[in-house]
């Protein structure tokens, strides 16, 4: 019913909400309210709400990069926070989104890695991003890659002493030097939207992910749903993510 | 288990609190929208929300009641909420405290109402600064009711313990990790009952009675703050 | 039918075995009864049947307690015991009973764990403490720590040889200096009772576990089942389960 | 990420082939009798297997959709087919890619066909030298075919990428960990819909359209080979 | 597998047993009151105990055989049971164990009696100094006896095997590390049918064919105090 | 009805597809199919086919035999396979398969393990043999010992190079020393048949597995099925295995 609702309007060229098709919902974002976090962020996007925490910790690099921090990114898509969400392990969907938000942070190199050695060979820091859903009200992963990037942004590297971690005080920032953004951009019949509701994402089977960095490149996709795009779908959505970024991108202090 | 001497300077905590004295509580109702009900509830630095989605349908079948609802809680923290990141999933600490979680709600519901449903709790902790468990359950009462679940009485809960050889309600972390001994504590406040009694370290009788009133008293004080935020959720409403 | 007699009994002030409120079924504790563990025990209580196993192991400290022994207490509730259990990982009763038992001997500071140093902050002894129940007729719980307890006073501590253990030889006892004993009290009615068979258990819901040390101090307290005390209640529980202590310790050698 | 600079060496690939080269297609069906449907694919070393179950009865009944069919898939890699040996069992790498291996099928069939059944479609990687999930979707999709369940159209797909500056099909596994990006692709050749696309890496928009202009034409060609196997095995039955 | 010299001195073991005897038995039904039927055994200081639950009805209902009941055996080691601590939860070992043993009770029963129904059958080793398994079968067809399940036959079990060039019955944790082969075995005694045989070693035809008779032997004398314990249960009944 | 007939035709002295019972179906080996491992063979019998591989890597030797390399044989019965075979952990059939495998390879002393040392107590060659079924048609443990021992016949032991594995160059074979040939037999009626297929093993409880050394000697016994045996019968299964496995044994290289 609701779902028929939403489509006929679609067809319209109307959303249920009111916004234009290229319209995000109102995007709040909130920093370092985890203070047992070394970096956090909650992100809400109309009432969709991520936090997200960044933990660092000891890690031993991998022997083909011996110098290099490592990245860890894992998604909780606890019950709480929908109907739909089961207890137990990450099931497809959490490692998906993690993965995804994993690839955008890793292909962008927005992390200067490379600057996280502590010993080479030996150990590194790891850094630890946990994706806590809050509410599921549609588009998660643009939720949660915004949450994880602010969360970086305002991470501190721990002071050390005599090989041990002091928690609560600190060296210096997380090297940070991009800003990658996730744009999530919906086919609805022969037009695209952005930032889709829940009950817009039950109805649109062909979505497009899109991670832009400050530069205009693409660093990661992600065809999403169970319906097919063409080639000139693909080629519009990825114009309208890279423009949608760098409003988004704006709104980060 | 090591205590450290100076958790009370001059006759006040380490934060500045005076013994029987709580944190700042803070409470929200309706904080997660996709769930029947929910709310948060902060001590201080400790930061727990719990949501409730039902009475709804059990599957699979053979699990559902046919004479009550099935009562399910979990109580889960997330990895970033401790100083050490804690790996996700449950530990055997969260697999005992979610199941005095359940117990400490069971006695305010009416399950015998909703044959063959369940009604499932989740608490998160986003923050964790001691007495965790028990601002779960102040959430989770609250959730409930937002949820419109009908109850006998709301459930006030908070954490009382020995410092430093004092009598203290509302342990941080720090508190205690170094203390004598704590005590978690619930009830149903108007009607003085008991739901929720859990304590680890070494007490006399004599203290042992004197921390059970001074729990009381505090879960009173936390019900007082319960009651005002859900006056004040349905005087929106209206 | 049987929960419904059981029920008037005990508002009549009758136990369905004929017991006191206040008496427990008979008690019977053997000690060392398994050789391949460094220390072992098995209780009844009436038809209720604990065996407790002890074995030492090597383990490596807490930062924050480099001379520090560990200790692990861990519960298999095996579906042999009871049509009630299952195979599978530790269910929510047996993690909770695992730990009121850990809570009971560690707050108790019962074992010296202080002495159990091999090389500070290297090398310490684990003391694994194992219960496996054999039948379930109720009051696992005080059967269980009195078994792991009887286990860990007759436990001794291997002969180590190149810093490797000698199965079988031994150097000196476990240092036990205290007894604490768990003792479950149950409202029935206006009254208390203690050690409640299977068919009680099922019946009262409102219990209280006490952990009592030799010197009277309450260690541990666990409150059980679905139903309410009132503060009243409590404080009887525990004169209760203090008296009562007593006679359950004078039981062992 | 490290990338090495010497992938294309006058022109060619360390392996010789041309940037749009695809190394030797070799497809077979009916290779796992106890399936309903079975296909080996191999994009030169990278060997896949798939097979189809189904359409059959779904239990636990409560899993049942009662007006579509489930259509399951499961991307698994032998623990002998990496240079490390792979322990068995699912990781995050598997898991998210037996999703998009799914989501790259469904489009194809008619589901709605068969309500309260489930196709169950597996895939084993037994060498894995790049392109190993385009590699099981190719054998997938001719595993349907050959358990005769009905499709719109083939599911073609290759990997293509951007090695030492230069845009090139078919990736080893040698050139995808040292690439600038890499883009998984599937299609319905006939229909030109695609139904798979991941990419990681850094790419202009520019580079990204021909990349899946690339893309597109490889699938093309993979498509001849797939059409030409069924005909041959239909041939045989003939 | 290296192999200690000196098992056998002056024709003794090391426990100064001769090479056909077994270690002493001990059997005791009833030892598990909430269980349909339970048995003791112990062969010297190897002890092992089963239950039996069942027949009893079995859910989830799409696991019920229309025809048969299922027969479910799990056989568990305690972790203090053996020298170095085993960390509890099943292990291939236990897996494969658990299966023969159900195998091996499997011939006995009139499965098709109670179709739709499950029988239960839990072994666990409180202490291992060799010959678990076949303690555990031999307590396990006690306690079914015990639980009055109709049987063809008891199951009798032994272990031998060849130490030192000898070859003996009933083997310690210690013989069976150092042994040249050892060989588990279970039969009905009366119908003289095996229904385990499991073996591992280095064994002519001839050599094996002795140590089968010499199981078959010594399965007799266990079947001797296995009948004679039920006769005391039955005479304790009367 | 398939089954009444194949049961039918047995008791007449036939099988469906005409063998004898003493003949295996054709029995076809490929050797080096998986050019990641460092030994493969893929073994069809009929049109059963398993594929097993080889792997190389360091391990840690057991105390007891510090100068020893190990053996680790796993099996998976992946849902590809078969109908009957479900995702996830390894289910009993495939725990007991690789076990036997194990055994037959283990206690033949076919792989000389003390030549396999790189430093003793610390470094020692783990050979992992991991056996991957392609299609299940009947005797799956035949063939999976047969592919496994062609695998191990064809390993190769990679070089090293600063304590790093050289993976894809080698150093010299495997020491393997003897072939271990398993055969199941199995009852049928008053006769015995070897290399059943799956219809037969469906009605056939009673089985045999043997596993035969070059020397006629056997090395693993495991009785299979869930019907019972005589002496006899055992005693005459193992003639006939002695005899089978040097049929097979002549078909490796």
């Amino acid at each position: 019913m609701e779902e028929l609702y939403t489509l006929e309007l679609i067809e319209k060229g109307k959303r249920v909400d009111k916004r234009r098709f290229d319209e995000f919902r109102k995007v709040e974002i909130k920093e370092g309210i985890i203070k047992k976090a070394e970096g956090s962020a909650s992100v809400r996007i109309g009432e969709t709400e991520v936090t997200a925490g960044v933990k660092l910790d000891f890690g031993k690099p991998f022997p083909d990069s011996p110098e290099e921090g490592m990245l860890i990114v894992n998604a909780e898509f606890t019950p709480l926070a929908s109907p739909d969400f089961e207890s137990g392990p990450p099931g497809e969907d959490a490692v998906e989104l993690a993965r995804i938000v994993d690839r955008g942070i890793r292909e962008s190199n927005c992390i200067e890695l490379e600057k996280l050695c502590i010993a080479p060979a030996e150990k590194v820091w790891s850094v630890f991003v946990d994706i806590h859903i809050i509410n599921h009200q549609g588009n998660l992963l643009d939720a949660s890659a915004l949450a994880s990037l602010v969360a970086l942004l305002n991470t501190k590297i721990p002071k050390l002493e005599d090989d041990k971690i002091l928690r609560g005080e600190f060296e210096r920032n997380l090297p940070v030097v991009f800003k990658p953004i996730n744009i999530t951009v919906c086919k609805a019949g022969n037009s695209l939207l952005v930032d889709p509701s829940f009950e817009e994402e039950k109805i649109l089977g062909a979505k497009l992910s899109v991670c832009v960095r400050d530069d205009d490149r693409v660093c990661a996709l992600q065809k999403q749903g169970n319906k097919e795009l063409s080639l000139e779908d693909i080629e519009k959505m990825i114009d309208v993510a890279i423009e949608k970024s760098k409003e988004i991108r704006s709104l980060i202090r | 288990m090591k205590t450290r001497e100076k958790l009370i300077v001059d006759g006040k905590r380490l934060d500045g609190r005076l013994p029987e004295q709580l944190r700042t509580i803070e409470m929200k109702t309706g904080v997660v929208t996709r769930a029947n009900g929910s709310a948060l509830m902060k001590f201080g630095n400790t930061i727990a929300i719990a949501s409730v989605h039902g009475p709804r349908a059990l599957f699979p079948r053979h699990l559902q009641e046919s004479e009550t609802c099935l009562l399910r809680c979990r109580y889960n923290m997330a990895p970033f909420s401790v100083d050490e990141r804690k790996s996700p999933g449950p530990d055997r600490r969260s697999v005992e405290l979610s199941k005095v979680i359940r117990l400490a709600l069971e006695p305010t519901l009416f399950l015998e109402d909703f044959p063959r449903a369940t009604i499932d709790v989740y608490v998160e902790i986003l923050q964790a600064d001691g007495s965790t468990r028990v601002a779960g359950i102040n959430a989770a009462s609250l959730a409930l009711a937002d949820a419109g679940i009908p109850m006998r009485d709301l459930v006030a809960a908070c954490s009382v313990g020995k410092i430093s050889g004092t009598l203290v309600v509302d342990l941080t972390a720090d508190e205690d990790n170094n203390s004598e001994a704590d005590l978690a504590f619930a009830m149903l406040p108007s009607k003085k009952k008991i739901t929720l009694l859990q304590m680890d370290g070494i007490l006399t009788k004599e203290e042992l009675n004197k921390l059970l009133k001074l729990a009381k008293d505090s879960c009173e004080k936390v019900y007082e703050t319960q009651k005002k935020v859900l006056k004040e959720k349905y005087k929106r409403v209206e």
